[in-house]
């Protein structure tokens, strides 16, 4: 029963954390030149098979995975969609592509992100389909790894769960935001500096948004952690 | 003061889509009744009840409340939803804290008041409803109709004037809806309104001071629970049955041929009274 | 909510051979993309701007408002590329525009300026292109097909089952919203983030609970691995193909000559 | 060919939380009949519903199917589930396809049939619940009473022998309860066996040939529809209130002098039968 209840919250961390991005940080359809476009969708590829055949083991031993993942998408879904309130006084919209990448691990939850960035992209028309390869490379991919190894290590040197909680969702949602600034710079070089020099000027930019929108995620996951925690 | 509560002028909701939930809706609403409101699956009922709480914005038309012209800056609505409290169908979707407690406790929280007069008027709330001894318990363990009783204490807590309730008796067995309605008794006072929705005719009929019955987005029948039941295009057009009280009572005056009468019975109990008195023999 | 589903089942193209609005659509998009020519671009984004509100029949303000969505991301994109920094000393050739501010010189040169005037025509151009498929083709259409190309059935099942879930989840959403509201719950930064917080709790144990039900619910229709339904019919109509073969040819002329 | 559908012994169901939904409960249903499965909230019967369809298996106790002892592995389930169908309460909880055709036809394509004989069969289930217009809606545009008929439709297209049905009119207007209704006497037929759980008790008492009463996990009763609800004792523990037309029969033949007799109206129109031939006078 305890080893259940970790796993839940393991869970629900990574389904909170792990893309803490603002919708408009998907790269739009017909914004990538087609070449970075093919590019990022070779370069997800190989993670979403892997991802395929794990669900597809899991499946065949425990057909209701199937329901889980499918429930777990149209959750993080759903949080993509809700306005959450800003420390600016508006609202943005929290969390993309969320991940749960314990219970499957991060290979199989790469599937799942992707299928919600597709969902995105035709519902929402946030993000797109030529550029699904790259949102998936830096929001499924990227992000979940990243937070789910920095949450392992972070628990394994015995550090507080809150602090581990914390600097999964932080390092996993920086993870993202320069993965995303990487890509952009990589398509789009300045003429002078080149890659660097757009680099830094798209993560300036993204850096400006980014930051009042984390804030306001982290209290609301102190929040939901807080509730969680008395099941 | 005005004896208003809701007046309500031409009321039109279209949904984003383009598709129409109220056209052109005008009603008013006095103080201190019991209101039943009636109509089929997909009338508009709950989409008015969003109205007057400010929680949806007219399209076309407008809503006074209290006499004033109903505004929907954060100030406004802070202060219609202290007065106007609503209790919604799925109690799922409004129990949404750990525990019973702390759900009946989040709408005084954000009234502001200090911690110790929250926690006696949820004490009272809970007392009110029977639900003091689940009060440490996690929402989502309790029954249907704990979970309705809950809803209730949250809205209760808050000691609104006006209440609205949608369907506060669908999926409960008899002895739970009695001990719902036996609560609303409880809550009624001259000064609190009460305004339910609902299907049960049989309900509306023995509870209601008024009946307003709405069909496809509009007010089709605004007056007392009798007179409703003998308007034949009324109940046709809203797929309204009779209450059975009221039909038997038509049944026996026909039967014995006796005029129709003013003063029909309107429980079971008056019903049987008038069987054992003779009266309609 | 969710608007863009709503009028993919109901628009003047939803009786067209799904696969025949793939194609057509994504051939364009990919061909554009390819090309990246600036008049390619315009005059795929009016064919499919006059098909979305003359064929599909969508409303003219709401198609406006989709293409004005991705405003933010456009204009931050753009202004990033137009825009660059270099240390005084550094001569740059092509300069449009220039701006010093001590050590460092922002300008704009001619070529980033061409970037960025072909970089919105052509973004323009996609997202016509993406909004013609969404907004005529039902997911649930796409789906079948998708099945029948033989997509691994185990991948066009959980996009489904993630499909039907969003809107159980978004109602329970907005319906915990609501209550939320009436019971003051946003008020204030404070309580709207407490309140969103304990939201978010209690989807995620619907999430736990729904999963039960409906397994069983499953389980009680003799699910055994695949998701296995009957098929829509659709006929394909050679005149759609014929449409969609001399729109695409003219852009590759016209693209040729120019 | 036995006539017991199910022999349940000692039927037992404790969860992981070790609660009991279900104490050694014991019942015999036999083929052919329309059961109607009353009970107050909570007290097991949709988890008596979910050990029919083996959907849980028991913590004590056995159940027969056709003579058979029901057994867990996967084909002895496909073979159960292919003639027991269970509809539930929240048809939400049930569809999970993105489309109404799909949906019904999931049942049937899990039965192996071929490509033709499943089309078949799902446009006569489309047909006889009236949602043929729907076929080609998404699950969430349909109303809450095509919901339930899509759910039903889901079920009919596997022509069980045994149906299980909960709460099949909670939530609907008496119109959408009426169309229910009327579906489930179209399938109807002496080799089909349906169970209804309910709480309303008008509907049992007009629709059922056999009434089971549950409380506390256990039967308390089953019988006739009539003599249950002279059973005071039954009715008080299981909270169950009498019929009305039941009720108003009772009070006429007392308010008349007249004897008990063992043919009582079912219906309202049975009863203002009775009134109008003065048969009661």
């Amino acid at each position: 029963m305890k080893r259940t209840n970790w796993k839940i919250i393991y869970f629900v961390i990574l389904l909170l954390f792990v893309p803490k991005r603002a919708l408009a940080m998907h790269i739009m359809e017909g914004f990538l030149p087609i070449e970075w476009a093919i590019f990022w969708w070779a370069v997800s590829l190989p993670f979403l098979i892997l991802g395929y055949r794990s669900i597809r083991s899991k499946v065949r031993e425990n057909p209701e995975t199937k329901m889980i993942l499918g429930l777990s998408g149209a959750f993080v879904f759903i949080l993509s969609a809700l306005k959450i309130p800003s420390v600016t006084g508006s609202s943005s919209h929290p969390t993309g592509v969320g991940l749960g990448s314990i219970l499957f691990g991060p290979l199989a939850m790469s599937v799942v992100g992707s299928i919600v960035l597709l969902f995105q992209a035709v519902l929402l028309a946030h993000g797109g389909l030529t550029t699904l390869g790259a949102n998936a490379f830096s929001m499924a991919v990227c992000g979940p790894f990243i937070a789910y190894f920095v949450f392992k290590g972070a628990t394994k040197l015995g550090w507080s769960f809150s602090l581990a909680v914390f600097l999964a969702a932080a390092f996993g949602d920086l993870g993202t935001y320069v993965v995303t600034s990487v890509q952009l710079a990589l398509a789009f070089p300045s003429e002078v500096g080149g890659f660097m020099a757009s680099f830094s000027k798209f993560a300036g930019i993204f850096a400006l948004t980014q930051i009042p929108l984390a804030i306001s995620e982290g209290l609301l996951t102190v929040v939901v952690m807080n509730f969680l925690k008395k099941y | 003061m005005d004896e208003h509560i809701f007046h309500i002028e031409g009321l039109t909701h279209q949904f984003a889509d383009g598709t129409f939930a109220l056209k052109g809706l005008s009603l008013t609403i006095q103080q201190g009744k019991k209101i039943a409101l009636l109509g089929n699956n997909g009338a508009g009922k709950s989409t008015l009840f969003l109205h007057l709480n400010g929680l949806l914005q007219p399209t076309e038309g407008k809503i006074r409340f209290k006499g004033k012209k109903m505004k929907y800056d954060r100030k406004a609505l802070l202060s219609l939803r202290k007065q106007v409290g609503i209790v919604f169908q799925d109690p799922d979707s409004q129990l949404f804290s750990a525990n019973v407690q702390q759900d009946i406790s989040f709408g005084p929280m954000n009234l502001g008041w200090d911690r110790i007069a929250v926690q006696e008027k949820v004490n009272w709330a809970m007392a009110e409803t029977e639900v003091t001894e689940l009060k440490d318990r996690p929402t989502h363990f309790l029954s249907l109709g704990q979970k309705k009783r809950v809803a209730i204490a949250g809205v209760l807590a808050m000691e609104p004037d006006v209440w609205l309730l949608d369907e506060p008796t669908a999926g409960l067995d008899p002895y739970f809806s009695r001990q719902i309605m036996n609560l609303l008794d409880s809550i009624h006072h001259p000064d609190k309104t009460i305004i339910l929705s609902t299907h049960d005719v049989n309900l509306a009929y023995q509870w209601a001071d008024e009946v307003v019955v709405m069909n496809d987005g509009k007010v089709i029948y605004q007056g007392d629970p009798v007179s409703v039941f003998h308007d034949e295009d009324v109940l046709l057009q809203a797929h309204l049955e009779k209450p059975w009280v009221f039909e038997m009572f038509q049944a026996l005056l026909q039967s014995r041929n006796l005029a129709e009468r003013d003063l029909f019975p309107r429980t079971k109990e008056e019903l049987l009274q008038n069987l054992e008195t003779e009266k309609i023999y | 909510m969710l608007l863009i589903d709503k009028y993919a089942y109901f628009n003047g193209l939803k009786d067209v051979h799904p696969l025949e609005k793939m194609v057509f659509a994504l051939s364009l998009l990919l061909f554009s993309l390819t090309v990246r020519d600036m008049a390619v671009s315009l005059i795929t984004f009016t064919v499919m701007s006059a098909l979305i509100i003359f064929a599909a029949k969508i409303p003219l303000s709401y198609y406006l408002k989709l293409l004005l969505l991705p405003g933010f991301f456009i204009l931050s994109g753009t202004i990033t590329i137009l825009f660059s920094f270099t240390g005084k000393s550094t001569s740059i050739s092509n300069i449009w525009w220039s701006w010093k501010i001590g050590n460092w010189q922002i300008f704009i040169s001619d070529d980033s300026f061409g970037t960025v005037a072909n970089l919105v025509t052509v973004v323009f151009c996609s997202i016509s292109c993406l909004y013609f498929l969404t907004l005529t083709t039902p997911i649930t259409v796409i789906l079948s097909v998708l099945r029948k190309l033989k997509v691994p059935s185990l991948l066009v099942d959980l996009i489904e089952l993630t499909y039907r879930f969003i809107f159980i989840f978004l109602d329970t959403a907005l319906a915990i919203h609501q209550s939320q509201a009436s019971r003051l719950g946003y008020g204030s930064f404070r309580k709207g983030i407490r309140s969103l917080g304990l939201l978010i709790s209690s989807l995620f144990l619907g999430v736990l609970q729904r999963s039960g039900q409906l397994t069983m619910a499953m389980n009680a229709r003799g699910y055994q691995e695949n998701l296995s339904y009957i098929e829509d019919t659709y006929t394909y109509s050679s005149r759609n193909w014929l449409i969609a073969i001399v729109i695409l040819g003219s852009l590759i002329l016209i693209n040729g000559y120019l």
